[in-house]
């Protein structure tokens, strides 16, 4: 079919429309731009669902491939505008539009400038579906620099109190990724000449020219660091701590929601995908890196005085588990990655939406001010406990089948390893319930009684959310069927 | 090098040029200047027409000896200048600029009569009518001369913006 | 008519209350929300009373039947059932008491204002219960084990504005999830190794010979410690008389009928598993023992009539592991099943006390309850000759049954303990019944409504003679070793054994009369006498105290210190990076003046040095 | 007549105007070295187009819009200038460093 390949590239920039429309409307109608921003993202999320249900999951490689040359100098050397999609990218995509849509709605609580900053939002969405859509390094590398610049006027303009350190560490931070990212994606030109995805894999496994390898790896090794930042692994991690903490709702419902998952897809698109051999070579290291994540942050979150920092930590050690899917370098473990991707997605958004709600009644988030708000706020509570059990791995939500498939594919290659990460679900529930109860649980401080519960427009998308949650732990396969494919070309190169 | 009128024609001129410019750098006094200046516009206006370019030296005049240093005397009027009576010193900066310019005109010059480009064999001269320079411009330069067109108007705009006095609140 | 359908029959029901109990929290009046569950889990009885019969009378196992949930590696992960007649019995079991709860709870609860959420989240638990216990694979047990789990972990904290519920609840969810670990690495390993998650599978790959013999071991222990934390053995036993906190029908139904159990049920439906290893056999026999004797010293001594009850579940449990490890599989399942009818009798019988008390929970405190509720006492009182192994009572079949597969197991200093924690079981529990109901105390009561005392009759009638499904006939046994374990037929049986048995516990009976029912001893004496001792079993060996200074303050401290590490260290390298390049640019902004000649100089003299530099690089290079 | 020289005049001009342009304290002035560098240019465009190895109308058309460039130059310029008047009191180059680092 010939319009679905337009679908793409509709999808990316199906944003922008809403941004057109927003300029046009007058600086001061707060309420207009929040409706316009609102309905801007639902383009995105509706051809979305068409990808997925014209998304054919027993076709290997990229699917709805439109490519034009671009850029090209001499015959040798082209870049071409290719958007496409494939198994790891579909949920991905899909996990975009939906977060954004919840986001735009939660975006409530930002009252200033609001026509700067649903535009800026919704550049943000474009720079993030064309992240997942794009089909070689060149495009990639462009629009995720576009959700860099946007995320940091984003955060910069509306964060919390100390938002200038937070967005000027983040930008320090993830303009140093994009450089490694830069250097090797210029190194792999030279050689190549193509960026495209199919292209480079398949030079990868002819390697036409001779090629030293000593060259492979620094290439490899600085793409890992890029993405190694933006997931982030220890010890990159510390922009991100502060980014959590001082970045408005939204924001990092999508930071930790989606632009993490942007590391996790480079690693799984361009380490598994290209390097796997190489991967399979350091996997101990990736392995290491990941129960330290896992750990570490288990640890810190345990003893994290603040809502906002103990789910950033708890970030952080989920991102482990997501790294020891991908450095299984097994079908299973890097399923249960992709899985950890978008169930920690819709978590970890619901989670800083909840904190944000909270936040604004409360305006405080410090565990120890905290406590039996169940009393006076029964649904908000309740659905913290609902993301509390996800976070924590509970079955029946998404949380649980992702990290256990994550797990189970470490097993299969590294029982040892993977036993020792494990401790990190105990410690997981350690922190998530002490979190939760600290929060909810309790006698209830006067100052709270008089809190009023959220309303719809909070709930709403809550309850969506937790809709997504359930459906994919009750049914995975709804997940599993799409990137199995994928997954299964991706291992084979790999060769084991 | 055979002395003949073009020769002579263009000594004068370019003399004058020169000297017009020198004497703009040396001056004291603005008006002064602006009058010299407008004496090195007229010079090379002359030398347009030694290289068959009558019609880009009428423009010239009416440009640059007409329009730029009248706008130039006005925007000299409409500000107050501290006449350079004294002479100022002799700077490092000075010394430095008249190095640095030095040697960029010496690289010129060095280019100029070494490159083979320029100075080997019989120099072929065309001859236009200023017909010729019409049909260019309409046809081949339609789109630039439109777009240069919109330009002049935006700075017209532009400079009557700026210019205009900010009304205080 | 296909069966299989039965099955989820059995299941939905609960599910379904659970939904429609969340949707319509706000609406739903306490009449119809306990009308919803009664009903629910009424009929998931009713159709499992249906299974037992078609399982009693087809004598063999009833058609399982699978769906796909997931595909791993292209291999298929089912969900199914799987009725073998351990699992129907424990479906009886399950819906049985949990029906029988659900009734209870709608006299016990009703003054509670979120009624319809401590339904909901019974409905919740006894669909999950339902689920584990007919599932024939290890993801799916591990699903619904966790979610029993969580049930439990939320109705512990029912009363979450009380911080020691609060803090129950979160050591509840935590310590078993220590054991959880051990059985998730298991399920992984096991996946690892197999391919698959089916029982039948790991049973074939061990019959077959795939696995060695460290492995089995391995695996067992792993799938045990799950077992441990869920049934509350030794290490892992503290979190359950702290569940205590919550509402008493809730301990009747998870912590003392159901889900404790649920670790004795996961270890006899992979009983071939441990079987195939010895050193596994002995460690569930060890720990076994020495919890079920444990708990019994620490019963002796408690205050809180929920947490007698409650150490007497943990020692009651550790009984039957201790079966399970001397190869009485029947024996395990048959006090399985007797002790989830004594037991639940028990709690709900101490929750009508509380009730009628005022909740009062301290015996100290009470005393003479007889003369104000003779029925109550009578009900108590079956349970507790039940629990103390008295003939006719049910308890007395299955404990004799367990000492003599002990026994004849060869295990004769277990055995020992086991008649030690026989007699203290007597003495400790009679201990609670004088002081709960003889003395003179006249106390003030409240009035037990009949939905609370009818669902205890019907237990009390079944704890008095559920013995005889197993004795004389060994009926229970010859249906249980259907599925195909033909080894585990029990030894013949011993006759000085039961008679043992019923001395030790009238010694216990006794002297708990002579010291608490007509006051001849002073218990105070007796505590003054060895007073570290007493202490020590007050304070519960002090393991609390202990794993809170061994492994909490550890892991506080270290998480403290990598706070530092982290703020400072690897934080602190970030911000030197960013003040280095910060200096590094307000020494660049020097340079910047603001003069544009300035610039426009030094682009004029760059530019001459670059091209003076080109031109003398072409003439002398 | 030779090429060069009259390349060799423009690169005078253009010098001097360089000077002027580095050198001038006097904003005005400036203005004024930058129109003699433009105007040093168009004759090596006209020169070019006259002497060059493919002479065409081209050079001088080019020319042309350069002088119509700078004129929209100078009165910008110009524009420019009066409004920093205005504001700072002075049309010395070196008072204008609000572009100071």
């Amino acid at each position: 079919m010939t319009w679905s390949q337009w679908l793409p590239t509709l999808i990316t920039f199906s944003p922008l429309l809403g941004v057109l429309v927003i300029w046009m409307t007058p600086r001061e109608k707060a309420t207009l731009h929040r409706m316009m921003g609102i309905w801007a993202t639902i383009p995105p999320l509706v051809l979305a669902w068409i990808m997925y249900s014209q998304f054919d999951s027993t076709y290997v490689g990229m699917q709805m491939k439109q490519a034009i040359t671009w850029i090209q100098v001499a015959t040798f050397w082209k870049i071409s505008y290719s958007m496409g999609v494939d198994g790891l990218s579909m949920p991905l995509v899909f996990l975009t539009g939906l977060i954004s849509t919840l986001a735009a709605v939660a975006s409530f609580l930002i009252r200033e400038r609001t026509k700067q900053y649903y535009s800026l939002f919704l550049l943000l969405e474009v720079g993030m579906l064309g992240v997942f859509l794009a089909n070689n390094l060149f495009l990639f590398f462009i629009f995720f620099e576009i959700t860099l610049v946007a995320a940091f006027f984003l955060v910069g303009i509306w964060g919390y109190f100390d938002k200038e350190k937070a967005a000027n560490q983040f930008l320090l931070y993830n303009g140093l990724g994009s450089g490694f990212m830069l250097l090797a994606m210029i190194a792999l030109f030279r050689l190549t000449g193509t960026l495209d995805y199919l292209e480079v894999q398949m030079w990868m496994q002819s390697k036409a020219s001779p090629v030293s390898p000593t060259l492979l790896w620094i290439i490899f090794i600085s793409l890992l660091v890029a993405f190694a930042i933006k997931l982030p692994i220890f010890p990159f991690h510390t922009w991100m701590l502060r980014m959590h903490v001082e970045a408005p709702t939204p924001i990092v419902m999508i930071h930790s929601g989606i632009l993490l998952k942007m590391g996790a897809y480079g690693l799984l698109r361009f380490g598994v995908g290209w390097f796997g051999a190489y991967m399979k070579e350091i996997a101990y290291i990736l392995i290491a890196l990941g129960l330290i994540n896992i750990l570490y942050g288990a640890v810190l979150a345990f003893v994290q005085k603040e809502l906002k920092r103990v789910l950033a930590y708890s970030s952080i050690s989920h991102m482990g588990i997501l790294l020891l899917g991908i450095a299984s370098l097994t079908t299973i473990g890097l399923q249960g990655a992709i899985f950890q991707a978008v169930s920690h997605g819709l978590i970890s958004a619901l989670m800083f939406f909840i904190v944000g709600s909270l936040y604004e009644r409360t305006k405080t988030t410090e565990l120890d001010r905290l406590g039996g708000l169940a009393r006076s706020m029964p649904v908000l509570s309740g659905i913290l406990m609902v993301a509390g059990l996800a976070l924590l791995g509970l079955p029946g939500l998404s949380g649980f089948i992702s990290e256990f498939l994550a797990f189970l594919g470490l097993f299969q290659v590294h029982p040892e390893w993977a036993a020792v990460g494990s401790i990190g679900l105990v410690l997981a529930a350690v922190y998530t319930l002490r979190a939760v109860l600290k929060t909810t649980f309790g006698p209830i401080k006067d100052q709270w009684m008089g809190l009023e519960d959220i309303q719809i427009k909070e709930w709403l998308p809550m309850f969506i959310l937790v809709g997504f949650i359930a459906l994919i732990g009750v049914y995975p396969k709804l997940l599993e069927e799409s990137i199995q494919v994928t997954l299964y070309q991706m291992v084979s190169k790999i060769g084991g | 090098m055979n002395i003949n009128g073009e020769f002579i024609a263009f000594f004068i001129f370019s003399v004058l040029a020169i000297g017009g410019a020198v004497f703009m750098i040396n001056l004291t006094r603005v008006m002064h200047m602006a009058l010299a200046l407008a004496f090195t516009f007229f010079s090379i206006a002359g030398l347009y027409v030694l290289l068959d370019a009558p019609f880009l030296a009428v423009i010239q005049i009416l440009i640059y000896t007409g329009a730029v240093s009248i706008l130039m005397i006005f925007g000299i009027m409409l500000t107050k200048h501290k006449d350079e009576d004294k002479v100022a010193p002799f700077t490092v900066h000075k010394l430095l600029s008249l190095l640095g310019v030095g040697g960029f005109l010496a690289i010129v010059i060095w280019i100029i009569y070494r490159n083979p480009f320029f100075s080997t064999g019989e120099p072929q001269a065309a001859a236009f009518k200023v017909t010729d320079l019409g049909k260019a411009m309409f046809k081949t330069y339609m789109i630039p001369f439109e777009v240069t067109s919109i330009l002049l108007l935006v700075a017209l705009i532009g400079a009557i913006v700026l210019a205009k006095r900010e009304e205080k609140k | 008519m296909n069966k299989d359908w039965f099955v989820l029959l059995v299941l939905l029901p609960p599910l379904l209350a659970f939904l429609l109990m969340v949707a319509g929290r706000r609406i739903l009046s306490k009449r119809m929300t306990s009308l919803f569950g009664v009903l629910s889990t009424g009929i998931s009885l009713v159709f499992s009373l249906v299974l037992l019969v078609s399982s009693l009378r087809s004598g063999v196992s009833l058609p399982d039947w699978e769906f796909t949930w997931l595909t791993l590696d292209k291999k298929p992960i089912q969900f199914g059932v799987t009725l073998q007649p351990l699992n129907v019995l424990m479906l009886v079991i399950v819906s049985l008491v949990s029906f029988l709860v659900h009734i209870y709870s709608s006299g016990y609860m009703k003054d509670d204002e979120r009624f319809t959420v401590f339904y909901s989240y019974l409905a919740l638990f006894t669909f999950s219960m339902l689920g584990l216990v007919i599932s024939p694979n290890l993801l799916q047990i591990y699903i619904f084990w966790e979610l029993v789990g969580v049930c439990s972990f939320l109705l512990v904290g029912f009363w979450y504005f009380k911080p020691e519920a609060k803090r129950a609840a979160q050591k509840a969810f935590i310590v078993t999830r220590i054991g959880d670990i051990g059985l998730f690495i298991a399920i992984a390993m096991i996946f690892a190794k197999i391919g698959s998650f089916e029982l039948h599978d790991l049973k074939g790959a061990i019959e077959a010979g795939k696995l060695s013999s460290g492995m089995i071991t391995l695996f067992a222990i792993l799938i045990f410690i799950g077992a441990v934390g869920k049934s509350g053995q030794f290490p892992l036993h503290t979190w359950l008389p702290d569940a205590m906190e919550g509402p008493t029908p809730v301990s009747a139904l998870i912590h003392a009928a159901t889900m404790v159990a649920a670790g004795v049920y996961l270890v006899a439906n992979t009983f071939w598993l441990f079987q195939a290893s010895s050193v596994a056999m002995d460690v569930i026999a060890y720990v076994g023992g020495f919890t079920a004797i444990f708990a019994a010293t620490i019963g002796i001594a408690q205050t809180d009539i929920k947490r007698i009850l409650a150490y007497s579940t943990v020692s009651q449990l550790g009984y039957m592991m201790l079966a399970l490890g001397s190869v009485g599989y029947v024996a395990g399942v048959f006090h399985l099943m007797t002790h989830a009818f004594f037991k639940a009798l028990l709690f709900l019988a101490a929750g009508a006390v509380i009730v009628s008390l005022h909740h009062e929970q301290d015996i100290r405190k009470m005393g003479g309850l007889w003369k104000k509720n003779k029925g109550l006492g009578w009900l108590f009182l079956i349970g507790c000759l039940s629990i103390a192994g008295i003939p006719p009572f049910s308890g007395f079949f299955s404990k004799d049954e367990i000492l003599l597969s002990v026994y004849a197991n060869g295990r004769y200093g277990l055995f020992i303990v086991g008649v030690i924690a026989a007699f203290l079981t007597a003495f400790y529990m009679f201990r609670l019944f004088f002081k709960v109901f003889a003395g003179s105390h006249e106390p003030k009561t409240a009035r037990v409504p009949w939905s609370m005392t009818g669902p205890m009759i019907v237990l009390a009638i079944l704890s008095a003679v559920a013995g005889f499904i197993q004795f004389p006939t060994h009926f229970l046994e010859t249906w249980l070793i259907t599925g195909g374990m033909k080894s585990l037929h029990g030894p013949e049986s011993i006759a000085w054994i039961p008679v043992l048995a019923v001395i030790v516990s009238l010694l216990g009976i006794s002297l708990a009369y002579l010291m608490y029912g007509v006051n001849k001893w002073d218990s105070r004496r007796v505590a003054q006498a060895v007073p570290w001792l007493h202490q020590c079993l007050v304070r519960k060996y002090y393991v609390d105290e202990m794993y809170h200074s061994l492994i909490v303050l550890p892991l506080k401290g270290f998480g403290w210190l990598l706070q530092v590490w982290d703020r400072y260290v690897i934080d602190g390298l970030v911000q030197l990076c960013g003040w280095i390049s910060m200096r590094v640019g307000k020494i660049g902004s020097t340079l910047q003046n603001g003069q544009a000649q300035t610039y426009a100089l030094i682009s004029v003299v760059s530019f001459v040095i670059l091209i003076v530099s080109l031109l003398a690089g072409r003439l002398f290079g | 007549m030779n090429i060069t020289s009259y390349l060799a005049l423009a690169a005078i001009l253009f010098s001097i105007g360089l000077y002027g342009v580095i050198t001038k304290r006097n904003a005005v002035m400036v203005l004024f070295s930058i129109e003699l560098m433009l105007n040093a240019v168009n004759i090596n465009l006209v020169a070019f187009a006259k002497y060059g190895i493919f002479p065409s109308i081209s050079g001088q058309v080019f020319s042309l819009f350069s002088i119509a460039i700078a004129a929209a130059e100078a009165a910008v310029g110009i524009a420019i200038l009066i409004a920093l008047y205005r504001n700072k009191g002075t049309v010395e180059a070196d008072k204008y460093n609000s572009m100071k680092g």
